[in-house]
């Protein structure tokens, strides 16, 4: 360890949407490493801690190092050329970044797409249909009584989610934290969550939705038939029990997560859950969150949506956005082989998507930004290597409750960041297509008024 | 013995910290190729803690470790596996209109691998 | 003769097509009909680069070929008729107002989804979301009908307001689901949770026989195989909205 | 931009400097009108044609969290109006919430080149502020919600009001924001914390404090400040049977100083609560053309789709019991309430009709049109595209006669609508669009063309259909940047952020830090919004001189 020690204070940790923005780290200057991150849970401490300037090439084509300007012209040339060019990834990325991302998607006349579309994109498309209510944070920290975690397991994908927001912690109406609240856990198996729960149900595999429906049925005052325990696996006097404590409690929030946008009945089953949640208000308050995962995933939620009107899968291929999942979605355009090009930002797909996608990566032109080398950027035609939002470069990030954060720098990184490769890409491919195109032809819809150049 | 059971991927603390090394590490790579199950439905398929199983569906097929895990833990026929590429060789490309493969719902045949 | 359209050329990624929509074809001739612009994933082509065109539109447009990654064809028309040989892409005949569509081979997601009036019939298979509701819309198939002699996939029907919807097969999971009012029809098994959030419903339908009840307009009736959600809108009156 | 342009041969409409449809040349050197360029200069010849200052909205929701929520939610609404893009301009999608770069693009299109989001809880206004950089060509600023601030009504509930006043400097500085907001001031705690209710007077007590006191203490804060436009104020039971009298009540407590009451029309009924509403339009048009501190925009309701979308959440959830539609709360720590829901105005119904005319009311009656200000509370009453529709409402009496025989007569027998024959002159247009806002937001260079005012200048082919005039300048000009040109888009640009920076004791911080620990889930060196997001910007002085 070096002399050469700096300190960072409320810097914040990117690893999940909780985005804890009270660590405290210890940065060795020299050694380029994070040598301790106070305050962090067991995901951030290994965040940080691994965290280590790759000895990597910033820029490569086919596994050969090049210039940066080569393959930032190497990429522009890959995504004008293509005729279905997709964008997707921007969830471990700043909202600077999105923003280019999407430049870039609408002026190729390309799709863009994020990682929500495999996470909580069926709760989106649920929120299409139903709205929701919902909170930021703090408001569960200093009201809720009520917290019901439901389909996660967050001791596992948000370890301070307990602590800091919704279990323990003490907040304005809440003075006694834990014990001032009921919590409650459903899930189909025992977690590393279950000891935090007043109550824990264990629904049957693949039938949330059938729980959910009941519970909605009962809160309107309907009854249910006993057999909902050989259904769903839950006693009816469980949920009977369960809607009476959800009707008399003062501030009730539920957190839900992938165990239900993945599994069979995906956008019904958060759609239902949100309906629930929206049912609950006419007795008392209540609110729903589904609890999101990579850093700044909700940002890109966000950006896409401010930028298109539409949340994610969004195609530009008639030169304005369209929207719809199944179609435009990442794992339907590759697996149904519709893509010619692919830039993932910032994720990696080939260690996650199925089978048939990844499969298509291998065939069509990929380029990838990441500051690890993955399994996508191992199979990459022009790989960038970037420096890491929130440790290497500052930057908007928004939590999975909409609030955006600024992030700090802990110390500087060879790389570029997301930002500037994105914007050197951006400002190529607008010069190429106006180039192919001219600033007077008319592409997408004849509706386009066409222009002159100046 | 060959059996249909349900698979449900998920996050682990392992998996997660572990991919923070990076996944092309030994660290992820084993932690992604473990199986829980049920340790009864162990005993019916005739596996040991440590044996290794064949999955397999009609999207593709993986080996992993098996890690027994007690019956009111896991329910009958459900198995759990961290996230990973082991996962996602037998996860399937339609999204039937959402987007969403079904990552947390698959139906595969576990059966024993004679090593 | 009537037109004939046929691929010649294998699209490498999807072709956007609603220009083969017989609204848009009367008196155009064969030069004028290849020069039409249709777009090739996002480049705009002409029709000409992938069809060989006959014959000139007479109220019916035949197309041949594997059209498969043909989306769109049809959308929006509101008389004649196409007959489509093989296989066909999403959104075939989506919006539609009239006419009538035949696919002899199998139809792709989306078919006639938001249909306000004409006749679709397929007779292979077809994807998901037969005569639906696009995400975010509150209504999906306003009229017409929709006859399919082989499978239908999930959402069938969803958040129909009108029309009928036959299958001859089977349909998958959320069969009629959020429907308003039209009827749907399967012959087959169908997929967990059909009729889920379905209003206005008078009575609950019958479960565990099939039975065949036309009742448009009035409410919305669909043929249920027995399933658990069976048990919960049954003691709900069907009257949980998904909205309310 | 150095470049130097003379418009000549046009009619120019500058109330601000009392020119009236005056031929008059206008010059235009680095972005800003100067009184003369040389003879060399280019030039647009607008023979024919009709000069403004750009037009400026004092009131609409354009940016941030519940906007862009808004957004996610229709995507249906967006399929209808797609906003295809041009080799000089973004795509985007259109509707009743269009797109960041569709909503800067339609706004140029209409000749506005200036307008202010209304609602936008501090704790959000990083989001506000990155939507704003990317909604091209307009300037923009954003009024900050502190009317439900938790901390801020703490210390008026313990008499502390010089730590208020310092706290609502340090809060604008925090949020780069133009002025306070103040919606349903102390309606969020009955609504979070008592089972959705709400305050029903503005005397009610909720949590230990009225709306009353609140309102009160803003208004004496930032008139003491010398804020350029005092706290725009949502009043207390908006849209609700009977609330112009707590609208009456509100402008009263402001005794003589500057107020504005937002939306004025969603507080101009008679009648009783849970009731159908009548028309007090004329009782609140009085009091407002006595009292020359008030100024309000009227929030006009246009018939079609809507969206209604405010920091009131129980109003929200009031209107969504009503459409049956889907509804989006949210709820955002010590600070505010939002809800959402999809609305459509129709023609046929008593109380939608009821409302169009007690805007139109609002507007026939005023006899200060500077204080009487032109909006439709985008997206609350309509979209801001309805603009050059309403502009024709109030100039062409045919037409409005019209118009209402086709709306709900039973509610229209009940206003004096039938009975108003007058018509706006285009100078009093160029004040309820332009002037007017511009001197009630105390921006000194926009809503005028005189020498030194920013070159925002919009340039209209005269016509005798107004609407159609209106929908389609042949000109905008931005910062003397000609961005539309005989109708098209010819350039683009990002536009500048408006905001203030009042100055404020250190020691504050200090005060507010202990609360915003225990009660907050960020920390409070994370809360305050840097420089870094300000762009391209301009402070807009406070202080007693400015006032």
């Amino acid at each position: 360890m070096s002399e050469n020690i700096r300190t960072v204070k409320n810097a914040t940790c990117t690893f999940c949407g909780c985005l804890c923005d009270d660590m405290e780290l210890t940065v060795d200057l020299d050694e380029h490493r994070i040598t301790k991150a106070k305050n962090a849970c067991v995901l951030g401490r290994a965040w940080y801690a691994e965290h280590v300037i790759e000895d990597r090439p910033a820029a490569m084509i086919d596994g050969k190092e090049v210039d940066f300007d080569e393959a930032v012209e190497e990429a522009a040339q890959v995504l004008v050329n293509a005729k279905f060019p997709i964008i997707y990834g921007l969830s471990d990325t700043t909202s600077e970044a999105q923003r280019e991302a999407v430049a870039i998607a609408d002026y190729i006349h390309g799709t863009i797409d994020t990682t929500t579309s495999v996470c909580h994109g069926p709760t989106g498309m649920a929120f299409q249909g139903v709205g929701e209510s919902t909170m930021s944070l703090g408001e569960v920290k200093n009201r809720a009584d009520m917290v019901i975690f439901w389909g996660g397991n967050p001791a596992v994908s948000h370890p301070r989610l307990f602590t800091r927001y919704a279990v323990t912690t003490k907040g304005m109406f809440i003075p006694n934290g834990k014990k001032d609240r009921t919590i409650v856990l459903v899930d189909v198996r025992k977690t590393a969550s279950d000891p935090v729960a007043n109550i824990q149900i264990k629904v049957k595999p693949g039938k949330d939705f059938e729980l959910l429906w009941a519970l909605r049925a009962l809160v309107k005052g309907k009854s249910i038939d006993p057999s909902i325990e050989k259904i769903t696996g839950v006693s009816l006097a469980t949920l009977e029990d369960l809607v009476d404590r959800m009707k008399k409690c003062n501030y009730g929030v539920i957190f839900f997560g992938m165990g239900l946008t993945m599994t069979r009945g995906r956008h019904f089953n958060s759609g239902a859950l949100m309906a629930l949640g929206t049912d609950l208000n006419e007795f008392t308050h209540f609110v729903v969150k589904p609890a999101r995962g990579h850093g700044n995933v909700t940002g890109a939620d966000n950006v896409v949506s401010w930028q298109t009107g539409y949340p994610f899968g969004v195609n530009f291929n008639l030169g304005y956005p369209r929207f719809n999942p199944g179609e435009f979605t990442t794992v339907d355009t590759l697996s149904n082989r519709d893509a010619d090009a692919a830039m993932f930002i910032a994720s990696d797909p080939a260690s996650n998507f199925p089978k048939p996608a990844i499969e298509h990566m291998k065939r069509i032109p990929v380029i990838s930004l990441d500051p690890k080398q993955t399994i996508t950027s191992s199979l990459a035609h022009v790989a960038f290597t970037t420096a890491t939002y929130g440790i290497n470069t500052t930057g908007t990030v928004y939590r999975m409750d909409d609030v955006p954060i600024t992030l700090r720098k802990a110390y500087d990184s060879p790389f570029p960041s997301d930002e500037e490769i994105l914007t050197a890409i951006k400002k190529r491919v607008r010069e190429l297509m106006l180039s192919k195109y001219g600033t007077s032809g008319v592409r997408g819809e004849a509706k386009v008024a066409s222009l002159t150049p100046l | 013995m060959t059996e249909t059971m349900i698979l449900i991927p998920g996050r682990t603390s392992e998996q997660g910290t572990a991919l923070n090394k990076g996944k092309l590490k030994a660290e992820y790579q084993h932690e992604t190729s473990m199986l829980d199950i049920n340790t009864e439905d162990m005993e019916r398929l005739g596996l040991q803690e440590g044996d290794r199983a064949r999955l397999s569906n009609e999207t593709g097929e993986i080996i992993v470790t098996c890690r027994g895990r007690k019956p009111e833990d896991l329910p009958h026929g459900v198995l759990f596996i961290p996230y990973g590429p082991p996962s996602s060789q037998l996860m399937a490309g339609e999204t039937a209109g959402s987007g969403m493969p079904l990552s947390k719902h698959m139906e595969v045949k576990i059966e024993k691998v004679d090593v | 003769m009537s037109l004939t359209l046929s691929l010649h050329t294998l699209p490498d990624v999807p072709i956007e097509a609603d220009v083969i929509c017989t609204d848009k074809l009367n008196n155009v001739n064969e030069a004028a009909l290849s020069a039409l612009t249709i777009f090739h994933g996002k480049e705009q082509v002409m029709l000409g680069d992938f069809f060989k065109v006959q014959g000139k539109y007479d109220g019916e447009i035949r197309i041949e070929g594997d059209l498969s990654r043909i989306k769109h064809l049809g959308a929006g028309m509101s008389g004649g008729r196409i007959i489509i040989s093989g296989n066909v892409g999403a959104h075939l005949g989506a919006g539609m107002s009239g006419g009538e569509i035949i696919v002899e081979g199998n139809a792709g997601d989306w078919i006639a989804s938001e249909m306000i009036g004409g006749r679709v019939i397929v007779k292979g298979n077809a994807g998901h979301m037969v005569g639906g509701a696009y995400r975010g819309s509150p209504v999906g198939m306003q009229g017409g009908e929709i006859i399919i002699h082989g499978n239908a996939r999930n959402e069938t029907g969803n958040a129909m307001r009108h029309g009928l919807i036959v299958v001859g097969g089977n349909s998958e999971d959320f069969t009629g689901v959020s429907m308003l009012a039209g009827t749907i029809i399967v012959l087959g098994e169908m997929g967990i949770r059909s009729g889920a959030g379905m209003k206005r419903a008078p009575s609950f339908p019958c479960i565990r026989q099939k039975c065949f009840r036309h009742s448009p307009m009035l409410a919305p009736i669909i043929l249920l195989m027995c399933e658990s959600i069976s048990h919960i809108l049954k003691s709900t009156d069907y009257k949980l909205m998904m909205h309310s | 931009m150095s470049s130097a342009m003379r418009i000549v041969n046009g009619k120019v409409y500058d109330p601000i400097n009392k020119i009236d449809g005056e031929t008059r040349d206008i010059c235009i050197e680095d972005g800003r009108i100067v009184e003369s360029i040389p003879d060399d200069a280019s030039r647009i010849d607008a023979q024919g044609m009709v000069i403004m200052p750009g037009a400026v909205d004092i009131h609409c929701h354009i940016a941030g969290q519940k906007v862009n929520s808004g957004r996610k939610l229709m995507p249906e609404d967006h399929k209808r109006d797609p906003h295809p893009g041009t080799p000089y301009t973004r795509s985007g999608s259109g509707g009743i919430l269009p797109s960041t770069f569709a909503t800067g693009y339609r706004y140029a299109t209409l000749g506005y080149t200036t307008a202010m989001e209304a609602a936008i809880p501090p704790l959000s206004s990083r989001h506000a502020l990155e939507e704003l950089d990317d909604t091209p060509v307009i300037d923009k600023g954003f009024y900050v919600l502190l009317g439900n601030n938790i901390f801020l009504q703490k210390l008026l509930k313990e008499g502390r009001h010089e730590e208020f006043r310092q706290a609502v400097a340090w809060w604008m500085n925090a949020a780069k924001a133009y002025t306070p907001k103040l919606v349903n001031p102390g309606g969020d705690e009955p609504w979070k914390g008592k089972r959705n209710t709400n305050v029903s007077d503005i005397d009610e007590k909720s949590n230990g404090i009225s709306p009353r006191q609140i309102i009160e203490a803003f208004i004496n804060a930032v008139t003491a400040m010398g804020f350029p436009t005092p706290p725009h104020i949502h009043c207390n039971n908006l849209g609700h049977s009977g609330n112009y009298l707590t609208t009456l009540e509100t402008m009263r407590t402001a005794g003589d100083q500057r107020a504005h009451i937002a939306h004025i029309q969603f507080n101009s009924y008679g009648g009783e609560i849970g009731k159908n509403p009548s028309s007090k339009a004329a009782e609140i048009v009085e009091y407002i053309n006595q009292h020359p501190n008030i100024t309000c925009d009227v929030g006009q309701v246009m018939f079609g789709k809507a969206a209604i979308m405010t920091a009131d959440a129980p109003l929200a959830y009031v209107l969504r019991g009503i459409s049956k539609n889907k509804w989006v709360n949210a709820d955002t720590e010590c600070e505010s309430g939002c809800g959402i829901v999809p609305f459509t105005y129709q023609e046929h119904v008593y109380t939608h009709t009821m409302q169009w005319a007690i805007g139109l009311e609002l507007f026939l009656l005023s006899e200060d049109p500077w204080r009487v200000i032109l909006s439709t509370d985008h997206p609350n009453g309509g979209s801001f595209m309805n603009y050059p529709k309403l502009v024709r409402l109030l100039m062409d009496k045919s037409f409005r006669r019209e118009e209402i025989a086709r709306v709900n007569q039973k509610a229209i027998a009940k206003t004096a609508l039938n009975d108003l024959e007058r018509e706006y002159t285009l100078n009093e247009i160029a004040i309820i669009t332009r002037a007017g806002p511009a001197r009630a937001l105390g921006l000194r260079n926009k809503g005028h063309l005189g020498p030194g005012a920013d070159a925002d200048i919009t340039i209209y082919d005269e016509m005798e259909n107004k609407e159609m005039m209106f929908n389609a300048p042949r000109y905008v000009i931005k910062s003397g940047v000609p961005i539309i040109s005989n109708h098209e888009f010819k350039n683009d640009h990002s536009g500048r952020l408006l905001h203030i920076a009042p100055e404020y004791d250190q020691k504050i911080e200090e005060t507010i830090k202990p609360f915003f620990e225990d009660y907050y889930s960020i920390e409070f060196d994370n809360y305050p919004v840097n420089d870094s997001y300000l762009h391209d910007h301009e402070v807009i002085s406070t202080g007693p001189l400015s006032s």
